[in-house]
């Protein structure tokens, strides 16, 4: 019980030192813009640990953040292993395949109002089948190893991607239109110097949310027939055996993973569409 | 109306392409089959054999029909063995939870945009959130939930919430600083607080915005409703069908469990959009 | 308005500086800008393009900060003086939101400030008469030709009364006799209620026509060059423009602005 | 008093005799009101049982003593199935006849839990389970027969009562085929028994309505044994997802019925023992490291049969 | 530029009309216009705001496309000459790509036509000379003021060789002294090239000045009341400016533009 106030008490506090270091000017730095998101996690993982052995909760239902941790220090070969094969493979491939092929689709169906009219509606369709469904079919047809992790992917990453390039795409201001037209700009003229430039931010609105799918669906894949490497192997392998601390040993990797490959992309994201007013200095 | 002749034709040329892929994908099998029995195969007889096996690699598309048809229309809507029934289900959860989701989402990317310290460390942490593979935690969510004594509709919403939540807060965040300098600066020289700002500028400006992650959202809150029932011991549910049929391989069953997910989910993200014409038309934005 | 020569300066600056830090390399906008304006002041401010007009009205709205030097309005920050809403500011570009229709963009401060709905729509149909917009509220931004929209925006600056209206080229798209018509009326406005009006443009004429006071500019840094007092009355019919003293003094702005321009080259 | 049972495995007739018991007024006989919860590949039972989601569950020994290795204190306090029903199941046109034979090949095994068994055989046969030439190719296998029938794999793990017969379903004649029961080759282990957390054994007022639970339950068990196309029907009322066939469950009724003959609820210690010993001998990564001590109890059994 | 009165007409309006469809009812933007235009010849539109002189030179322009009447440009259809890249156009605002520096604005149509990389890179070079904005090829558009903006617009549309050039109040947001520049940069540019220009403008001086034609309109609807054409010479020098001539056509469009707008009341 003490330890659940302990809890309390170093959360409030840590809540409140957050609040005041994003006031001041130390926030501005770059140390400050990694200084608070590292005490709010430092505060999760904390309380995590005082809750979990405050209530005295089993470790085969919630293993405390340091058990994680020396599991993780431990198991590194493995976690590497099952990286490789489920990140780089499944989602990489499966995310650069998946994105390029929703550009080229929404390009494709912005071009002729034909395929917009006939293909959205299909496209809405065929990418809104749910991986649950979609992954042990897939499974099936590209085999257990990582090519059927990546269509997984695939498919998962193609809808979002679309739904923002096609409102992207649509996003430009009729003068700029206009401006491209008394040039007697060709389509790809215009499409190259005018649309797909206004479209980046949708586009990377698409993009970053399929970086978080893409790692969900290669993990999820995996559950449905997989060689005995990767993530979602070790994640389903180990429930079964309640082996809960490599499970968190593995979200761990996943969120890590993760969080940097959203990160890259947003850090392009700023290079590319430095000139949209939400990536210029807000006051 | 017009777009009735151009979704005809696409629909012709999948279902072709259909065809040949399920005659492709299911003659292995037939010549094994042949093979085993130390008999040849014509491809005359091939073809029938391909389209009629009861559990295709790839059904025939008049296959998933006819499932489609009995699991819609061959049964009472409150069977077990109706489609109807289950997509009630899941859809039920789908709507709960994306409405919780979006709320949430609307209501982080709104704190993100206006607390330095929530920007500063909610959005890491989101995203961290959304890496975390969802099969993996969904049993652990049902297994908290059930010892509190929660179960139901709601440990499947909260699911479906988890991720939906995501692609509005995303959409959100770039929406809600898309209003452009001068456009700030106005309400700035009124003074205007920022709630107004928000309800005045920000707000209408993120619409388009909004719409698309709605439609990403709905269709991701879906899929969390199906993922939501697999760990709930898969009694009812679209994904309880689609976990089903492939405990049993019944490919035509999976394939009818998840035409109807689509047809839900494509009507959903039809919703969204009908709701999106009609508000960009009044805010004079649909030109 | 005899408060206008015995007052307190409403807008002061001393040795304001502003610098923009741009990817290659500083820009300096403003520098050792000094300038006292008194309740009551017609101040018009008039310079090459790129002198730092913009950027001076901004800072008065506390829309840009100086870098150095002293700003005050009615002797308190502008951030203060903005927290009061003592500002009505017409922007150079119209700016109108593309989601309200003209009168929603003009009822946009109205309800900001809390006005009552009956009072609001009285405002707006007021002020979109004297813009010669009568008719138009219900069209949307993008339905009106550029000249309209630019009235529209001057109507959303008008339509509360606010002490210092800050005006940035709001007649550059207008025709000569609409936009004689509209001096004229603003000058009334001006007399009817004593605001402080602070007003950008670019045509001598039209300076000289309505300022007390006509400040010159120059580029690279901005800076002011010459500051002159008008000697012409209050009270100004459209042909006081062919008197004397009004040549006089546009002759007097013409020289200033040539001088900055030379000093450019 | 309300009994919460918590399965390992989706509502199949591998269960028959708890839902016959439920359905026949067993239970209710016993005065015990008995939710019963259907399991599935996601649901570890263990965990529903600690987190406080059910009174007992059912689960195979080998997981169940390693979740015991793991720190969850559960006990076996009745084991209604004698005989194990997990065998490998091979396509014959691969070469395969013999367990000398796996050489090389892609085997598909069930994880979570389920691997033990297998891992074991593995090592006594001297394969390394690493995919290297001299050994085999482990793939997991998802929740169907699909890498047997598209060829992805030479054998995968079937159930007799389930997946064998759906390779049969699926067009295949038994002469297509070769299997290997893990009973036959000396390494089954003890599968489907009911186990409860132990420090709730310490109530006498618990082990009573254990002992209530099994003596209907196994009475269901015998009932189901005697009717298997009722019992089998009975399961199919109690499938909410609609998915399962008559057909496919009154032959599952079938099988089952020979894999509880002979237990009358009570665990037979040999069978433990032998279950113990298959799994301390698992090769380079024992399922379990020492001999458990205290993971079962014939209090319940002893006193549900009395 | 003998060809300017024998060619045939460049540009041939024969009773044009252009209507919106808006929510609350048609917009007759354009009725009943007739204009024939010679090559070589500098046209100004002038005419109160909401009169149809934006509207029709995006008309002339294909950019919009009349609901009646006949119009020809070369003798082919405005789409038509749009596809051959007769036209350079500068719009009412400047319209430049925020992702693009001033430089990359201008360069943008010589890209699209396909000029080898080293022309580019002079022509650039030379157009930002001639708006004077040398030294700010590399800022973004943000941070240039509203007369810098405008002025990278108009060096957009005269980087590539259009043979019509349309302008609308190109020159609406500099002072005077960068105007008058402007202007005799502009008509030295036109003397070259022999290129048609059609220009809207606000101010009657500029118009009469630059222009071969005045054209006067009047709205509700936009119809042409007056056209005039300048009995000045080609060579003109500022102080023609104080002709009597010049003096006599400025009136007289004062006239018309003053009874369009009566009209209006
Ligand atoms: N956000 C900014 N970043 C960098 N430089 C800027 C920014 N805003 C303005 N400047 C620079 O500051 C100088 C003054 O600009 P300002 O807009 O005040 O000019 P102005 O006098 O209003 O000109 P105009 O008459 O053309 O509108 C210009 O050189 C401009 O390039
Ligand atoms: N897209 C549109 N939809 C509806 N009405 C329009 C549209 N564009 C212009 N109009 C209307 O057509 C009329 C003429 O507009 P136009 O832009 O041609 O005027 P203008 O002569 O260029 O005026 P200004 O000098 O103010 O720029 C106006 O009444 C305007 O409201
Ligand atoms: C993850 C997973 N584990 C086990 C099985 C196989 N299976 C089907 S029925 C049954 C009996 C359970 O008591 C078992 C083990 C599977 N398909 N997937
Ligand atoms: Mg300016
Ligand atoms: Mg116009």
């Amino acid at each position: 019980m003490n330890l659940v106030l302990l809890a309390l008490v170093f959360w409030v506090a840590t809540l409140a030192l957050n609040i005041r270091i994003s006031h001041s000017r130390f926030s501005e730095t770059r140390a400050g813009r990694l200084v608070v998101p590292a005490i709010f996690g430092l505060t999760v993982l904390v309380v995590w640990e005082l809750m979990v052995r405050g209530l005295q909760v089993s470790p085969i239902i919630l293993p405390p953040p340091t058990a994680i941790g020396a599991r993780i220090s431990t198991s590194l070969p493995v976690l590497w292993g099952d990286f490789v094969q489920t990140f780089v493979k499944g989602a990489l491939t499966g995310w650069l395949i998946g994105c390029g092929a929703a550009v080229l689709t929404a390009i494709a169906i912005d071009r002729s109002p034909f395929l917009q009219r006939g293909l959205m509606p299909v496209g809405n369709f065929v990418a809104a089948l749910p991986i649950v469904g979609i992954a042990p079919i897939l499974v099936m047809w590209f085999g257990f190893d990582w090519q059927s992790k990546a269509a997984v992917v695939v498919v998962m990453v193609f809808f979002p991607v679309l739904v923002n390039t096609v409102a992207g795409l649509a996003a430009t201001e009729a003068m700029q239109r206009d401006l491209m037209k008394t040039y007697s700009a060709s389509y790809a003229q215009t499409l190259l110097k005018l649309r797909l430039p206004a479209a980046m931010p949708f586009i990377f609105n698409g993009l970053k949310i399929a970086t978080t799918l893409a790692l969900i669906g290669a993990i999820v894949a995996e559950f449905f027939g997989s060689p005995i490497r990767g993530m979602g192997f070790r994640i389903s392998t180990e429930v079964g055996r309640l082996g809960l601390d490599m499970v968190w040993a593995e979200i761990t990797v996943a969120a890590l993973a993760g969080s940097a490959f959203y990160g890259v992309v947003a850090l392009v994201e700023r290079g590319v569409t430095f000139w949209h007013p939400s990536q210029r200095r807000q006051r | 109306m017009r777009s009735i002749l151009p979704v005809l034709t696409v629909v012709a040329v999948i279902v072709a392409l259909w065809y040949a892929a399920a005659v492709a994908m299911n003659a292995t099998w037939v010549r094994d089959q042949a093979a085993r029995a130390g008999t040849e195969v014509s491809f005359q007889e091939l073809v029938p054999r391909t389209l009629a096996q009861d559990r295709p690699v790839l059904p025939a598309p008049h296959q998933v029909a006819k499932g489609l048809w009995d699991g819609w229309a061959g049964q009472a809507v409150t069977s077990r063995r109706s489609l109807v029934y289950h997509a009630w289900i899941t859809l039920s959860a789908t709507l709960v939870g994306f409405g919780i989701g979006t709320g949430l989402g609307i209501l982080l990317a709104v704190g993100i945009i206006h607390n330095r310290a929530m920007d500063q460390s909610v959005m890491p942490w989101a995203i961290a959130s959304q890496t975390i593979p969802i099969l993996a935690i969904a049993p652990m969510i049902i297994v908290v939930m059930n010892s509190i004594g929660v179960s139901g509709l709601l440990p499947k919403a909260i699911i479906s919430a988890y991720l939906s939540f995501f692609p509005v807060v995303v959409g959100m965040v770039t929406g809600l600083r898309s209003p452009d300098r001068m456009q700030l600066d106005l309400l700035s020289t009124y003074n205007a607080s920022r709630s107004q700002t928000f309800w005045k500028l920000r707000l209408p400006a993120s619409m388009p915005y909004l719409f698309a992650s709605l439609k990403v959202g709905i269709a991701a809150s879906l899929v969390g409703a199906i993922v939501g029932e697999l760990p709930t011991g898969a009694v009812a549910g679209l994904g309880a069908r689609l976990l089903q049929g492939s405990y049993y391989g019944q490919t035509i069953q999976i394939w009818a469990a998840l035409f109807t997910a689509a047809i839900v989910a494509a009507a959903l993200v039809g919703i969204v959009g009908a709701v999106q014409a009609v508000v960009l038309k009044r805010m004079g934005m649909a030109r | 308005m005899s408060d206008a020569a015995t007052g307190r300066p409403v807008i002061d600056a001393r040795k304001v500086g502003l610098t923009f830090q741009t990817a290659d390399g500083p820009v300096h906008a403003l520098k050792d800008v000094n300038l006292s304006v008194m309740k009551g002041d017609f101040v018009s401010f008039i310079g090459p393009s790129g002198c730092g007009k913009t950027t001076f009205l901004r800072a008065i709205a506390a829309l840009e900060h100086p870098t150095e030097g002293d700003l005050r309005v009615n002797g308190m920050t502008p951030d203060e003086a903005r927290k009061r809403r003592a500002y009505g500011y017409v922007f150079q570009a119209a700016g109108l939101y593309p989601w309200r229709t003209i009168a929603g963009n003009i009822r946009l401060p109205l309800e900001i400030m809390g006005f009552p709905k009956p009072e609001q729509d009285r405002r707006v149909k007021d002020v979109l008469q004297l813009v010669e917009l009568e008719g138009f509220g219900k069209k949307y931004p993008w339905q009106l030709s550029g000249g309209m929209q630019q009235r529209a925006s001057i109507a959303r600056a008008l339509a509360f009364d606010a002490d210092i209206l800050l005006m940035d080229e709001p007649f550059g798209a207008l025709d000569e006799i609409v936009r004689d018509r509209l001096n004229e009326a603003l000058l009334k406005l001006w007399a009817q209620t004593g605001k402080t009006i602070g007003f950008v443009t670019h045509s001598i004429p039209e300076a000289v026509y309505l300022s007390t006071k006509i400040v010159v500019m120059s580029p690279r840094p901005g800076r002011i060059t010459d500051v002159i007092e008008s000697p012409l009355p209050r009270e100004r019919p459209l042909d006081i423009r062919d008197s004397a003293e009004f040549i006089a003094i546009a002759h007097r702005v013409r020289e200033g602005l040539r001088a900055g321009h030379s000093y450019d080259d | 008093e309300d009994v919460t049972l918590q399965l390992k495995w989706v509502t199949q007739a591998q269960f028959a005799g708890y839902y016959v018991a439920k359905d026949q007024g067993f239970y209710e006989e016993e005065g015990l009101n008995v939710t019963i919860k259907p399991g599935g590949p996601d649901i570890a039972p263990v965990q529903v049982l600690l987190g406080g989601g059910a009174d007992v569950m059912v689960d195979w020994m080998p997981s169940a003593l390693a979740a015991r290795e793991q720190g969850a204190d559960i006990v076996n306090i009745a084991q209604p199935f004698k005989s194990s029903g997990m065998m490998l199941t091979c396509l014959k046109e691969w070469g395969v006849a013999s367990p000398e034979d796996f050489k090389g090949k892609t085997l598909g095994v069930w994880f979570g839990g389920n691997e033990y068994p297998f891992l074991n055989w593995m090592s006594k046969l001297g394969l390394p389970t690493d995919g290297s030439p001299e050994g085999v190719t482990v793939l997991k296998q998802g929740f169907n027969v699909d890498p047997l029938l598209q060829k992805q794999a030479a054998c995968i793990s079937t159930m007799t009562y389930n997946e064998y017969w759906q390779v049969i379903d699926a067009g295949l004649s038994p002469d297509d085929l070769v299997t290997f029961k893990y009973e036959d080759q000396g390494v089954a282990t003890l599968e489907d028994g009911l186990y409860v957390m132990a420090p709730k054994l310490q109530d006498p007022a618990f082990v009573e309505t254990m002992a209530k639970f099994v003596r209907a339950s196994m009475k269901g068990w015998k009932w189901a044994e005697e009717n298997p196309d009722e019992a089998a029907m009975i399961v199919l009322e109690n499938d909410d997802t609609g998915a399962q066939t008559e057909e496919h469950q009154k032959r599952m009724m079938g099988e089952i019925a020979k894999l509880t003959a002979g237990s009358n609820g009570a665990l037979d210690v040999a069978d433990y023992q032998r279950t113990v010993e298959a799994l301390l001998g698992g090769g380079s990564d024992p399922v379990i490291s020492k001999e458990p001590e205290g993971a079962w109890t014939h209090e319940v059994s002893g006193k549900a049969l009395n």
